[in-house]
């Protein structure tokens, strides 16, 4: 019975976060409900027995990565969203956004409406989600994407470092 | 330029004049994209209320500008309207770390201008002083410039010691800080008989005491990437910039007041100039810790040869008669009230006096109209002059290195706003 | 050190004829008193020359002679750190809205020195960098060190005349 | 037990421990300022709170001077006036000290205090079933972060917004080293729950193994913690107190509160990875000793930051940045890769090595 009102109470959490991270005007704030959302999904691990997934959810992405974000908006100053108001051209975004949202939408809801239609439960087989798993799969299975991944990663952090080091040069 | 505020409606969008108007310090500011910020007056390492206003790319220094005035006082009109002898006591307010060294800046004035000299006692007890007056000034330098680095231990350590001296001079003036102990022809009274065994036992344990210093900071790794090859200013920076004392000396240029034109007997005592060429924080560091070891050499052969006699001249129009010969003699009560209803009268002319304090040349300028009272006085401070290279100094370092800046040359700012 | 003052005088005296108006001698110092105009070659010759070289510039004194007339005198000091001789440059100045030239590209530090002599004295320089207030507030009325700015006094408050006096004294206006 | 029956006993003792170090927190704060005083010549808070002991004739002696000083101070910061700056973002000025202050209590869940007490099992802790206890540790002190940033960034004041810029970078810098040499203790026992490795030391103590991953922790601790010589974000000679300029009032007593807890918790973290955690003599027919032993380690480890702040004189940015990345994270890299090799070897029997 604990299960679903914990489900529910996060849920709720994780989409009013994520629509405070959408709605709110001052980038520092949508940062903020960004790093609620993170930490919430954190929780859902935890909650799918996933603990190290978890762990390694919230240290990364909630803990580094976010932290950069704000970082970057602190130093740049760019937490006010006035300016990005004048931008012309980007009147088109905005029919494009709603439609592909609703695109999503449908496909999602398809896919939960037909799973609930056929009802047929096709349980899932038991995930091993400890580190020494998550180890072998990704060095095992999947080791050339995750390889391919950090070589793309590192490229374009040294291209961005060599492109602000020629900025500042000349 | 946008000041940084975290998405308030209530935010300001200043221009550079605004900027100027606002801060009034008259500084160029070179980008609009940097910050401004201002440090002090009420700032931990600014050494008094000294306003810095800094400008900042990132934490590197672009420009900055000393804002000053806020201790000003009017010592220099103020002395024009008191006699020579009244206008002594606003000398200890200008240098409050070292009085001992402004007195005798504006006593020897005085002296030169009336022509006279003091005795040989007076003039070993004033070297005596004077130098420890040095070692108590370089204890506050070195306190507070290892705490602006955060090491907060020495600082307490110097605080121990700058009070055994501060008896020593409460001792021989009634006064811890504001002693007005030299007076135009001499002393205020000889120095009681506990001085010199009080001072003696200050040579015994303070070279002890300097080594633990040493043990703190001298090779502490943190305390050399800190100081090393941090605000270097080459010799010819230096003298262009009127650098004077031991931050001119960090940088190889000889000159001592206290060697090169000698005043209360100097010339006759053994003494080395500690000279370091880096120009950097650490040699002015170690030049001043060198003072150290110099001031107590000084000291002990002041002691050894200590004169006998009186220590004021024999000259009842400049120094006032003893207290016991004012019940018997009444050419001593009409001298007695002359004095310090009228003060003495010193000749016209204008006359220069230079002595070495512990921050640097401390300069004296005096004219005299005919009057008893300085027709213009003016003080050549060395903490007025040295603040002038901190600008140049910290330029393009980080803010970290502009506290350790403002340590090294050492700066009071009660003598700078005078 | 009388020698040296007067080998300094010489050597003025041969390039500049005409520079030195009066030369004053002290209690062992020295003061040339030149002409407004050669401020700056006489001293660049006391600083440049190899046997001179006055390279240190000590300190910037003006001095009030109320009711004399020129009534203001700014003093040089002079320092030859390689032959420790101290040397007193003199000018006189009647106006002070022309005062000599600034010396600020010789030392660094003239600028610095000047300010304050601005500040207190009044006295302003040709083509000084930079005049400004420095101890005091930008709006500040008058220089402080002439002799005819009053010293001035704070009126002592008691509990009968409170009031009274506080209603005189020359707070901030905002 | 039933799954509601142990998150009860967690609660309780949850709330318990939070407690014992909160009163922990406020004796820490004298001890650093009696020990302080002591190492520079000074006396320190002697007054508050002293037990009179009668003496005939003289003055009565007063013993334990000082002892209620820490609760005076608390009562100050309550009753101080709690001001907020005009120009501040409110939400964020008001969430930094939380959230500053909620990590430091949360990472407290997984240390073992102590062997099987109280009915537990088999060590006692608020949360003994969180196998990924070294993880945890980490995530929490990631989140840590934010109390300080956005203290800097929502006090709107030029200093306390570079001391969030320079807390934001340091703390993500260090923290690298910290994780890598972290996991050397992990791979040796093989798990990285925390009891796992303390029961692991009983061979001995891993910083005999690892002396330098437990040097190379300490110093990571230092940076993590902002101790002197790594407290540049509240760098009063620079930055007049960095990113809690703004603060005043039990604001400011909560970072100031979340400081000292951390410096316990990682004590005692530091005492689990390298010093055999609760481990000692008789712990195994006493296991009560285990919180005594505990305490005693913790304590010593709380000494030494206070002795190095009293004798250290603080970096540069750019100093400790260069260090950071220059120095100790290589050296992190290397331990890990050579204690992972070793392992590796001596697991096929390659070398011996006694693990």
């Amino acid at each position: 019975m604990g299960q679903p009102v914990v489900f529910i109470a996060l849920a709720l959490v994780a989409i009013l976060s994520a629509f405070g991270m959408l709605l709110s005007h001052n980038a520092v704030h949508a940062a903020l409900f960004l790093v609620l959302n993170f930490i919430t999904i954190g929780v859902f691990y935890i909650v799918l027995a996933a603990p190290f997934i978890a762990m390694v959810q919230i240290t990364v992405y909630a803990g580094a990565i976010m932290v950069l974000f704000l970082f970057v908006i602190m130093l740049l100053g760019a937490e006010r969203l006035e300016g990005a108001q004048n931008v012309p051209n980007t009147a088109w975004q905005r029919p494009l956004a709603v439609f592909l949202a609703a695109v999503l939408v449908l496909a999602f809801g398809y896919l939960i409406i037909q799973e609930a239609v056929s009802a047929t439960g096709t349980a899932l087989p038991p995930l091993d989600s400890s580190p020494q798993a998550i180890g072998e799969l990704l060095f095992g299975s999947y080791i050339f994407p995750f390889e391919v991944t950090a070589v793309l990663l590192l490229v374009s952090m040294i291209s961005l470092v060599v492109w602000k080091a020629q900025d500042k040069r000349g | 330029m946008t000041v940084m505020t975290p998405g308030n409606d209530a935010v300001q969008e200043w221009t550079v004049e605004e900027l100027r108007a606002k801060y009034g310090s008259g500084m160029e500011i070179a980008s609009e994209e940097n910050l401004l910020l201002s440090m002090g007056p009420q700032h931990p390492s600014t050494h008094g209320v000294l306003r810095l206003l800094v400008e900042l790319e990132g934490e590197t220094i672009v420009n900055a500008a000393p804002d000053i005035g806020f201790l000003h006082t009017g010592i220099e009109k103020n002395m024009e309207s008191k006699t020579f002898t009244k206008a002594l006591v606003m000398t200890d307010r200008m240098d409050y770390l070292s009085p001992m060294s402004n007195n005798l800046g504006y006593v020897l004035a005085v002296e030169k201008l009336l022509g006279v000299e003091a005795t040989p006692r007076a003039q070993t007890i004033r070297v005596i002083l004077t130098e420890l007056a040095r070692i108590s000034s370089h204890l506050v330098w070195l306190g507070t410039h290892a705490l602006d680095l955060a090491a907060m231990s020495v600082f307490l350590y110097c605080f121990r010691e700058r009070e055994y001296l501060l008896d020593v001079f409460e001792m021989v003036a009634g006064q811890r800080m504001m002693v007005s102990y030299f007076r135009p022809g001499g002393l205020w009274r000889d120095v009681p008989e506990e001085f010199e065994p009080a001072v003696r036992q200050f040579l015994d344990f303070f070279p002890a005491k300097i080594a633990d210093y040493e043990a703190l900071l001298k090779n502490n790794p943190i305390w050399l990437q800190r100081t090393k090859d941090v605000g270097v200013v080459s010799a010819e920076d230096a003298i262009s910039l009127g650098m004077t004392g031991a931050s001119l000396r960090g940088s190889g240029v000889d000159w001592d007041i206290r060697k090169a034109t000698p005043y209360c007997g100097y010339e006759n005592y053994d003494f080395d100039v500690p000279l370091r060429t880096e120009g950097d924080v650490y040699a002015r560091y170690r030049c001043r810790m060198e003072e150290f070891h110099q001031s107590l050499r000084i000291i002990e052969q002041a002691l050894d040869k200590l004169p006998g006699g009186p220590v004021n001249i024999d000259d009842r129009k400049i120094v006032p008669p003893p207290r016991s010969e004012l019940g018997r003699s009444m050419e001593a009560v009409i001298h007695h009230f002359k004095l310090w209803t009228e003060g003495f009268n010193a000749p016209e002319g204008y006359v220069y006096q230079a002595i070495e304090s512990p921050r640097g040349e401390f300069a004296c300028y005096l004219r005299g109209d005919g009057g008893p009272k300085p027709a213009r006085v003016h003080f050549r401070t060395p903490s007025y002059v040295n603040l002038a290279s901190i600008v140049p100094l910290s330029q393009g370092s980080f803010v970290a290195d502009l506290v350790a800046v403002i340590g090294s040359v050492d700066i009071v700012l009660g003598e700078i706003d005078r | 050190m009388n020698a040296f003052h007067d080998l300094t005088l010489d050597k003025v005296r041969a390039t500049f004829p005409d520079a030195i108006a009066d030369v004053v001698d002290f209690r062992g110092e020295r003061t040339v008193i030149i002409e407004t105009d050669s401020l700056i070659p006489v001293i660049t010759l006391l600083r440049d020359d190899a046997e001179l070289r006055y390279n240190f510039l000590e300190d910037i004194v003006a001095d009030d002679y109320y009711e004399a007339f020129p009534r203001f005198a700014v003093n040089y000091h002079l320092y030859s750190l390689d032959n420790k001789v101290r040397i007193r440059v003199r000018v006189l100045v009647d106006d002070p809205d022309e005062g000599p030239q600034s010396l600020h590209p010789m030392w660094k530090i003239a600028s610095w020195l000047e300010l304050e002599v601005w500040d207190l004295m009044g006295i302003r320089f040709q083509n000084h960098p930079g005049l400004r207030r420095l101890f005091l507030p930008e709006d500040w009325q008058g220089h402080p060190l002439r002799k005819d700015y009053p010293l001035g006094y704070e009126e002592v408050q008691f509990s009968f005349n409170y009031e009274e006096i506080d209603a005189r004294k020359p707070y901030a206006q905002d | 037990m039933t799954l509601g029956q142990i998150a009860l006993r967690a609660l309780i003792a949850g709330f318990i421990m939070s407690l014992v170090v909160i009163t922990g927190f406020a004796y820490t704060t004298l001890l650093e300022r009696r020990l302080l005083a002591r190492l520079q010549a000074r006396i320190g808070p002697n007054r508050a709170g002293y037990i009179p002991l009668p003496r005939k004739g003289k003055r009565e002696r007063r013993l334990l001077g000082g002892i209620m000083q820490p609760a005076a101070d608390a009562v100050k910061l309550f009753f101080k006036e709690d001001a907020t700056p005009a120009m501040v973002d409110r939400v964020v000025y008001n969430l930094a000290p939380m959230l500053t202050v909620i990590p430091a209590i949360l990472i407290l869940a997984v240390i073992p205090w102590a062997g099987p007490i109280l009915g537990y099992e088999e060590y006692f802790a608020i949360a003994p079933g969180i196998d990924v206890g070294i993880l945890f540790i980490l995530a929490i002190t990631s989140i840590g972060v934010y109390g300080v940033v956005l203290a800097g960034w929502g006090s709107n004041s030029k200093y306390a917004i570079l001391g969030g810029i320079r807390a934001s970078a340091q703390m993500i810098s260090y923290e690298l080293s910290l994780a890598l040499v972290i996991l050397a203790p992990v791979m040796l026992a093989g798990s990285m729950n925390l009891n796992d490795i303390v029961v692991a030391q009983e061979g001995g103590w891993y910083v005999l193994f690892l002396p330098v991953a437990a040097i190379v922790f300490i110093i990571g601790v230092f940076a993590e913690l902002q101790r002197a010589p790594f407290d540049l974000l509240e760098a009063e000679q620079e930055l007049s107190s960095g990113y809690n300029v703004e603060y005043g009032g039990m604001r400011f007593g909560m970072f100031f509160m979340a400081e000292y807890m951390k410096m316990i918790s990682f004590s005692a973290i530091a005492a689990v990875l390298f010093f055999g955690g609760y481990r000692g003599p008789f712990v195994d027919q006493f296991p009560a000793l285990g919180l005594l032993y505990m305490f005693i380690k913790i304590v010593i480890g709380l000494i030494i930051m206070i002795w190095v702040r009293a004798s250290l004189p603080r970096l540069r940015y750019d100093q400790l940045m260069g260090f950071g990345w220059k120095v100790l994270l290589p050296i992190a890299v290397l331990n890990f890769l050579i204690t992972a090799v070793i392992i590796v070897l001596a697991s096929e029997g390659i070398i011996a090595f006694p693990i």
